[in-house]
């Protein structure tokens, strides 16, 4: 974990209200888990809390990393507006436990569900299981055409299967990421998934098999990001205990916390 | 960091390096910010709030954001007096740093029966009492706004603590009820003064007109917060000589000569650890520039040049 | 700008076009911003406090700046209430635009007379008692804190008063003190409630060890202070069903939304108006495609939707 | 009276923490008078109060304005990092009083007294009297020679005869402006002023002649800049009545109020 002004490389718009930053400093060393986040110092005195993003790519040989954000308020519309050459606080890699990326054999079924802006932890995760041969299938929900982002990079990676999901039908198929989720033949060994909470629990709820290992990255209001505060509990799958998003996870098995 | 023995203060059973601790629930029990710096370079730690049982706190979300503060209802999330004695104390003595062990509870009984567990725990230096969490329904309120209650309160600690007792204000009061509250516990016996708590405050998330904290209210916190701080310090210091640990929104050096010069000792730093964690370590290495600025020859002198009775 | 029948706003004594009114105290009388934009644009347009003699107020300085907010000791400097009678109020009855006319005193005596000498103004809509300001030290901040005085206070002025009363409350109590306030004045006949005036604050210049202002103490007001005025409208919506005019650090449309699901019937913007001038028109201007977003016929239709009750 | 974005032509810095900023927009054509400011909008959405600063020159030819700022706080200091082609919201010009550089006849003496960043009004005031052919003296005040500033830019208005003092002697002639107000040989027909409170004080009480019409640019800490809120009072000689110093003023007659 370090706290560190970053460069600016490039802040490119993507989709609809969707940017894609892309930072370089030593903090990239550091980077190793796909699942892991940033808390990044937006500009200006008069925000005193930093904003939670997952890390959505890096690249070790040329030292950058890269993050995906949508303008959602008054932090992301600031990071918008951030050009190459600007300095960001940022402090990361944080979160104990990203997507197990080194679990999953090669030949065994690996599905990745992203849903809006919890697409782009997934895409760090697809690199580094396709880096270790095993491929993926990925479903993409968005609200919109006009959302939709990454699905080239994801095409691209070797024998990545994609499937791209809108609200209103505008692109791709029309429905939601369950619905693709029950049209398959059969129930994937590791899910990995990230989006909105409503969609996560319609994917444990409705469509995850008991004998499919799945994960989900969570998303919390945060104070301090690194397990100090108390601002970003969530249940134990059993009730009995708590864990921090922000250090503890922010990616935890199903079973092991209430959505 | 060397000893600067300019920055030296001595407190009530805190005998600190430097006038700055964290603050009370923005700093868990230093295990987090130990990864980032070592806690001995800190005047002192203060401990989130501890009750007797362990307490899983409020629903989330918990935290908001305001221009320039946030609101909190963590609801005291904690593991109870005896974890904290077991797991917590022991690790924070691994480092050459006094602890003040922040308490709460429902009833006067929790109060004394955590400082019973906490009070033969060697490095805590003293305790302070928060009489004033804005965000537990059932606990500390009344406490926080009823001298009566509050003198209480600290007679009853004081009798079985064996450390120096500090007691937490509230700002959320008037200010006739503040200077009543302070000369209150000081006639009840408390060594000291903690000032100022959060603020009660609210956020409504206008696209959808529900409040933003699941519990609807919660408390106000930092930078936005600092003249409230300073007014309160400046008018409880108009009427003790008590040691004033001042706190509410400091986020940099100049902030902490401000606390000293309205009447506060020592200081503490809550919000800003969210800012910047490493906000405490580098305020600490530009007091002695700003001591240098202002002529002064320690942090003691500055304190006689401000504010006093 | 064309008329928008789904901003207006209809509450005793007041018409409004919309629910945007400046602020007592930072839009005078109305003549300087009358050169900046039209003031018929306005819901209202609440004026500065006025006394029974011409006041010349506090020693500069009279403002400083805090972090999202600023203090201000001004000391209520106004020409007394027969100037404001023969010089002011006809001014802005050349504009289409109710007047709350912001009354204070030293006695309740001084509140009547006040009154009495405006309440035939035309275009006085209704009066708005400042029994909460901080800065004038005989006067005012005890009506704030007493449900007894305030309740007095609120019975004697309506006794004389030919238009709608509303009373304006103080964040510098307790919570349970505000209800307590709210109903006390209820019951003694105020039509409408205004809240929150400003917090007790304080900065000191830590170049000088001094206070920046020169009454040391101030109000606090500004974005800062948003979420307190929030809390304390929806506490105060909880009990009573008498219009609120609330205020208290809006900056944009987005606040002014954020008001009205609190439990605000219309609002108020002080030092928004120092940062920008046009920031009320502007507003006014954003408040419909505001409606629209959140699929609201109406401000009236938005309010019924927030806090109730 | 103008709100308006403006254009950042240039910001130099001009001398020991004081930086000269270069306006355009079309609130330059209502500038019309030496001793007008502008209240500046600081970016930064944790500042809710403007800062006043004077008017230093204006070339309505080129249409832009001039004004020289020291960094004393907060405000200033983010002043100074503004860079050209940034835009900054004025609004102005303000003040209904300015210095009255058309009553001076040719051939009066007219002298000009500033200190410190009270000097940028003055040079205006220069300008607009030589403009007319009138001649003027000027004496400068400064604390160290680091500080000094516009000695060479009074130096080229024709006839102009100038007169630097140092507080610490480092430069210029040691010793302060009342010093050198007090070795002339006769109190002169017009005095503007502009400067620290105790300079002002101090050239009032020790210096100014009953005959000397003198004028002084006051300072206070502001809200509105515009006369709404009562922050800037300042009371009237006679002590019955005040004057609000950003609207009826910023200049007044020495006689017209209590400095
Ligand atoms: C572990 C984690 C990873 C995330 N990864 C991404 C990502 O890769 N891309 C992306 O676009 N978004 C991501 N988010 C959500 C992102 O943090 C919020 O959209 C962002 O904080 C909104 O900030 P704002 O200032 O624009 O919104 P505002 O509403 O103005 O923010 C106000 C406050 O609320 C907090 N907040 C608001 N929404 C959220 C939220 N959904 N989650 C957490 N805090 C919130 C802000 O951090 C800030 O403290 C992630 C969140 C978490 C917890
Ligand atoms: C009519 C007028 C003309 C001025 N002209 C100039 C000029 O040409 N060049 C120049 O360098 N300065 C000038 N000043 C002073 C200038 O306004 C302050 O130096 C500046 O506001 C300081 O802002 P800050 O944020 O850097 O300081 P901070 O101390 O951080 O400011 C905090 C608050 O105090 C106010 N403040 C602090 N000092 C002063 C002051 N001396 N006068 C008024 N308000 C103050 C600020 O405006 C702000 O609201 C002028 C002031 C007035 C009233
Ligand atoms: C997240 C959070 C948790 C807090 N928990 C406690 C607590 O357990 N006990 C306590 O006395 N104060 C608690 N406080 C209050 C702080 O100790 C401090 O008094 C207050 O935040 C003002 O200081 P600041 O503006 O520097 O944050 C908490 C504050 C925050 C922001
Ligand atoms: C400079 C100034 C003067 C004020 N004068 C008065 C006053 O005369 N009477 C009054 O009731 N409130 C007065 N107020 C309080 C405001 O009307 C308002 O309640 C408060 O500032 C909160 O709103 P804001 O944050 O939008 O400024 C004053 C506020 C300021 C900043
Ligand atoms: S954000 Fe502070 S504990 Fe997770
Ligand atoms: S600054 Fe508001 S009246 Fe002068």
């Amino acid at each position: 974990m370090k706290n560190e002004q970053m460069m600016v490389v490039e802040n490119k718009t993507i989709a609809a209200k969707t940017h894609e930053l892309t930072l370089s400093g030593p903090l990239v060393d550091a980077i190793d888990q796909p699942g892991t986040f940033l808390h990044v110092a937006v500009p200006g005195d008069d925000l005193v809390l930093r904003r939670p993003i997952s890390i959505a790519a890096v690249d070790q040989d040329v030292g950058t990393c890269t993050i995906v954000y949508k303008e959602m308020g008054v932090g992301t519309g600031r990071l918008a507006r951030s050009r190459a050459g600007d300095q960001l606080e940022m402090l990361g890699p944080l979160g104990e436990q990203g997507f197990p990326v080194e679990k999953p054999q090669v030949g065994e079924d690996v599905l990745l569900i992203g849903g809006g802006v919890g697409v782009p932890p997934l895409y760090y995760a697809a690199c580094e299981l396709v880096k270790r041969g095993v491929t993926v299938s990925v479903i993409l929900g968005f609200q919109t055409a006009a959302a939709i982002f990454y699905e080239r990079e994801f095409h691209e990676l070797p024998g990545c299967d994609v499937r791209v999901m809108t609200d209103d039908g505008s692109n791709g198929h029309p429905g939601t990421v369950v619905d693709a989720l029950n049209e398959r033949p059969s129930p994937p060994d590791w899910l990995f998934s990230c989006g909105p909470r409503g969609m996560l629990r319609a994917i444990e709820t409705h469509a995850a098999h008991p004998k499919t290992n799945g994960y989900v990255s969570l998303e919390e209001r945060m104070g301090c990001g690194i397990g100090a505060c108390f601002a970003c509990v969530c249940e134990t799958g059993d009730g009995s205990s708590y864990r921090k998003i922000c250090r503890e996870g922010p990616v935890f098995a199903f079973k092991e916390v209430v959505l | 960091m060397e000893k600067e023995p300019r920055l030296q203060v001595t407190l009530p059973g805190l005998t600190m390096k430097n006038p700055v601790m964290p603050a009370s629930g923005c700093f868990a029990f230093g295990r987090e910010y130990a990864e980032l710096f070592d806690l001995s370079e800190l005047g002192a730690v203060a401990i989130k709030g501890t009750t007797g049982e362990a307490r899983f706190g409020n629903p989330t979300p918990r935290v908001a954001e305001t221009s320039s503060g946030m609101l909190n209802a963590i609801g005291l999330q904690n593991p109870g007096a005896q974890a904290v004695r077991d797991e917590e104390l022991p690790f924070l003595a691994g480092y050459d740093v006094p602890v003040l062990a922040n308490v709460s509870g429902s009833t006067p009984e929790e109060y004394v029966e955590v400082v019973q567990t906490l009070t033969d725990a060697p490095n805590v230096g003293a305790f302070e009492l928060n009489i004033s969490c804005p965000n537990v329904k059932e606990g500390g309120i009344q406490f926080g706004t009823d001298p009566d209650a509050a003198a209480a309160l600290t007679a009853a600690v004081k009798q079985v603590s064996t450390k120096p007792v500090y007691v937490k204000l509230s700002p959320n009061v008037t200010d006739v009820n503040a200077i009543a509250l302070a000369l209150a516990v000081e006639a009840a016996g408390a060594d000291g003064l903690s000032l100022i708590n959060t603020l009660l405050g609210m956020r409504i998330d206008a696209h959808t007109g529900k409040p933003i904290l699941a519990n609807e209210k919660g408390g106000l916190s930092g930078p936005a917060v600092k003249p409230v701080a300073l007014r309160m310090i400046h008018d409880v210091r108009q009427v003790t000589n008590l040691p004033i640990i001042g706190m509410g929104g400091i986020q940099s050096a100049e902030d902490v000569i401000e606390f000293l010069f309205a009447g506060a000792d020592a200081v503490a730093i809550g919000t800003a650890n969210f800012t910047n964690p490493f906000v405490c370590p580098t305020i600490i290495r530009e007091l002695p520039s700003w001591l240098d600025y202002l002529a002064m020859e320690s942090v003691g002198d500055l304190r006689q040049q401000g504010v006093n009775i």
